[in-house]
């Protein structure tokens, strides 16, 4: 009996591709180095550095209250959780109370931010596999989001709100009717999202099963936020170490269970901010009917000198955890500070987890990830 | 655990020799602020398994590596977290201005990578036993260390003759 | 038969996206500003070009120091009341829209104004001396400081309103 | 164009056939999705529904350069990213424009002073047609930097010869 020869593997050419600086799914300006075979990945490594801003030597040159408007321009889509990230670095710092209502003013807009910020990573996620329309009914929502904050401080995008022991500017009463008009109907356009992306058959299949991380692995490589509790690590500073007015208000913390097919893979990611929204719809609900009467913004000294001393202060951001690390040596402007931006530890995963993974799955996984560049590089 | 529990159980361990000192920051006055524990630099890497792998302390996740540029010597600091007993941990390390040198936890967490990197390229310490250690955020042909307190901002002229 | 069943599934789902996408378009509102004729209503707080009153302005220049780019440049010349500013340059090349300098300024000469429709072609004419180049063009769209958008014990504790009254 | 283009003195018929080559050069220009940062999230506002860039003909974001008319710079061009940004252009066909949205991409921005690995303005390594002021602009002055370009195309000369700094 002749036994057939095994027929040869199909076998494509080594080749290096650089994909991005300019590429529509990098999210930004990121270049990822694909070492390819075929249309395999053998390897991909992540190229950063595009969009360094030198954020840290500036925030060893200007005085603390002025870096705000720099944090803003961080993480962009989540400036006002940037911005209270570092206001309660500097309040940690220089021990300044902050009054209650502008603690729940600041819960507010970062909740909004939240959604606000989530609606984007939901959006671009679909036009990253090729889903056009999302992006639309998304970008709609998120006008209005962006149309109760602009009305608060004015800003579209970078909105500098915070300062530090407070905020900028009193909430006014048409900025939460429009707060409460848009929770009103927001929950159902939600649904009809799910219904037009999340639950798309196509869709599940280019997100399931793919670019899964374990939660040990995630943990091991640094990973917070919804990318952590996509993996199953049930863990959120706003109910664990609580800070601000968190303690008060009654929340659930969305954990990835691998709905359609393993715990961690991309659709868990997706998944789990899809359901953050609605958890900062509770959340915001909480803060309108609660909120009290007070001052705004507590006195601090115009030039601020906080004590010789150092802190490191994190908040949960869409994103995942940022982190400040103020070192201060008693002057005007901080003698170190340093970021711990959530999406450049998030990203650093990218290359352990696309070992033979095809080009358009490294896409999804990259879409997956959702992050802001500008915070990578910082 | 208390920060200062983790001190004691990292000097029972390790002793005086390893384990230099318990630091509070800030003063009595106006208060104080994080502390954080001085460790001696080349035994670094043995203290952070010790760290990652014992039940009490269990510190599973690297928060974030940073190097700061003080006037005699370089540190580098490290923020850890435990996910199970929930607690934080800050450790120092120094080295010398002349040829900073420290070693590396690539291989305790591999969250380090990218953190030594970056504080590599901005501050200018090396970090042994790192497998990649080059620029990641600068350009290769970036000339010096930005986050030191001697660093002068290049012109743009002189940028355009290094070929950016 | 398993791929009958995913075609059929993944027919299915779209289908019913694409219902989501009809059914906002036959009951949803058109929500497209069409800018250059009809223009969206701005909030009191609009962050619009930032502009200052020279003739109001003293030349404290408490607005360059907290200004965290250095984009306002300060001249002035006399004593006391008769103190007046002889060169008060913007740079927009700078400026960061951040809203600081309007928040110290003592007197209601600097506004972030509502103006957003100023584009330029010549990147020198970004540098505004406001004493040599006075604001006319803009004063029709300044919010009047001290006016209130809204009743008057909604706006109680306004920075706004109370930096008017100062 | 090639051979046609700037050989002809004022007339009826060319200035005709300039107007409509003009025409349709600004009604038709096919921005690049070209995004370094902040304004790049404007960028995506102003092509999606609620401003929807599509009404002056822009709003066919190509991802290659070889397809498109319009870079928008939209955010902080770094040194690193300076050289890239250079290479796009040249890639682009004529008649290419820019507009640089932004502070950032203006001159720097809030980065001017401290910034070290920040270019000054992306003018120092491609031509811009028109800066749009903001940090991050608005959607609608990022539109009013459109109209601002398509009168400047308006007034391109096509066949018609250059005018010469005297004439001028």
């Amino acid at each position: 009996m002749v036994i057939p020869a095994q027929p040869k593997p199909l076998q494509g050419e080594p080749m290096v591709i650089y994909m991005g600086p300019q590429h529509p799914s990098t999210h930004g300006v990121l270049q990822v180095e694909l070492h390819t075979d075929g249309e395999i990945v053998n390897r991909a490594i992540p190229r950063i550095g595009f969009l360094h801003r030198c954020k840290e030597k500036i925030g060893e040159s200007v005085p603390y209250d002025a870096y705000v408007p720099y944090t803003d321009r961080m993480d962009y889509l989540a400036a006002m959780n940037t911005n209270w990230a570092w206001a309660s670095a500097v309040e940690k710092l220089a021990a300044i109370e902050v009054p209650e209502r502008a603690e729940y003013i600041r819960v507010y807009v970062a909740e909004f931010n939240r959604i606000a910020s989530h609606l984007v990573a939901l959006a671009t996620y679909g036009l990253d596999l090729g889903a056009w329309t999302p992006l639309l009914h998304a970008f709609r929502e998120r006008e209005s989001v962006l149309d109760i904050l602009e009305e608060l401080s004015g800003g579209r995008l970078c909105f500098g709100y915070m300062r530090i022991g407070g905020v900028a500017n009193d909430i006014t009463p048409r900025s939460i009717e429009m707060g409460k008009a848009f929770l009103k109907q927001f929950r159902a356009k939600l649904d009809s999202l799910n219904e037009l992306l999340s639950f798309n058959h196509i869709f599940i299949r280019r997100a399931a099963n793919i670019g899964v991380i374990p939660g040990e692995q995630a943990i091991a490589y640094g990973m917070t936020g919804p990318m952590l509790r996509a993996s199953g690590v049930d863990w959120d500073m706003r109910r664990d170490e609580p800070y601000s007015i968190y303690p008060k208000l009654n929340f659930d913390v969305p954990v990835g269970q691998g709905l359609k097919g393993k715990t961690g893979d991309n659709w868990d990611r997706y998944w789990v901010r899809v359901q953050e929204m609605y958890e900062s719809m509770k959340i915001l609900e909480q803060v309108i009917d609660g909120l009290p009467e007070g001052e705004f913004r507590a006195k601090v000294p115009a030039i601020l000198r906080p004590p010789a001393a150092e802190v490191y202060c994190r908040q949960e951001c869409p994103r995942g955890e940022v982190a400040f690390y103020l070192i201060s040596d008693g002057g005007k402007t901080p003698y170190r500070m340093k970021v711990r931006g959530p999406s450049f530890c998030n990203l650093s995963i990218l290359e352990t987890i696309s070992k033979d993974m095809l080009i358009a799955d490294l896409v999804s996984t990259l879409g997956s990830f959702d992050i802001v560049m500008g915070e990578v590089d910082r | 655990m208390e920060h200062i529990e983790i001190f004691n159980r990292l000097r029972q361990q390790f002793g005086e020799e390893v384990v230099l000192e318990h630091v509070v920051t800030g003063d009595e006055a106006k208060g104080f602020r994080d502390p954080y524990i001085l460790l001696k630099t080349e035994s670094l890497a043995e203290v952070a398994r010790f760290l990652k792998d014992d039940e009490a302390l269990a510190f599973d996740m690297l928060h974030c590596i940073s190097g700061v540029d003080w006037p005699e010597y370089f540190e580098s600091v490290y923020h850890l977290f435990s996910f199970k007993h929930r607690h934080m941990a800050t450790l120092k390390v120094r080295t010398s201005k002349d040829d900073p040198k420290v070693p590396s936890v690539t291989s305790v967490w591999p969250a380090a990578d990218w953190h030594e990197r970056e504080s590599y390229d901005l501050v200018g310490i090396r970090y042994e036993g790192h497998p990649d250690l080059t620029r990641i955020l600068l350009p290769e042909e970036w000339e010096g260390h930005p986050l030191r307190k001697d660093y002068e901002t290049p012109t743009h002229e002189h940028l355009r003759e290094l070929g950016l | 038969m398993n791929i009958l069943s995913e075609v059929w599934s993944g027919f299915t789902t779209t289908l019913k996206g694409m219902w989501v996408t009809g059914r906002e378009y036959l009951t949803g509102k058109p929500i497209t500003v069409q800018y250059p004729y009809t223009k969206r209503e701005m909030p009191y707080r609009f962050r619009g070009m930032l502009v200052n009153d020279v003739s109001i302005c003293n030349g404290c220049t408490k607005c360059s120091r907290v200004c965290p780019v250095n984009c306002i440049e300060i001249e002035a010349e006399g004593k006391g009341k008769e103190r007046h500013v002889t060169k008060w340059v913007l740079n927009y090349q700078k400026c960061c829209w951040c809203e600081l300098c309007v928040e110290v300024c003592p007197d209601t000469s600097l506004l972030m104004s509502h103006d957003y429709e100023t584009v330029f072609t010549d990147r020198n004419k970004m540098i505004r001396d406001f004493v040599a180049d006075p604001i006319p063009p803009f004063t029709d769209v300044n919010p009047k400081p001290g006016t209130n958008p809204y009743p008057k014990k909604e706006n109680e504790g306004d920075s706004e309103s109370g930096r008017a009254a100062a | 164009m090639g051979a046609l283009e700037g050989k002809f003195e004022d007339g009826v018929i060319v200035t005709s056939v300039d107007a409509l080559f003009n025409w349709a050069r600004l009604s038709s220009i096919w921005p690049m999705t070209f995004g370094l940062a902040c304004c790049a999230i404007e960028m995506m506002h102003t092509a999606a529904c609620r401003f929807d860039l599509d009404r002056f003909g822009a709003g066919v974001f190509r991802a290659t350069p070889r397809q498109s008319d319009l870079m928008i710079v939209a955010g902080t061009v770094t040194y690193k990213m300076a050289k890239r940004i250079k290479l796009l252009y040249d890639q682009m066909p004529e008649p290419r424009y820019v507009i640089a949205m932004g502070s950032c991409a203006i001159g720097g921005g809030p980065y001017y002073e401290h910034g070290y690995h920040v270019v000054k303005g992306v003018d120092l390594y491609i031509p811009v047609d028109v800066y749009v002021p903001g940090c991050p602009p608005h959607p609608e002055t990022l539109m009013a930097g459109l109209i601002e370009l398509q009168e400047k195309i308006r007034q391109d000369r096509v066949l018609r010869r250059k005018k010469t700094v005297d004439a001028a």
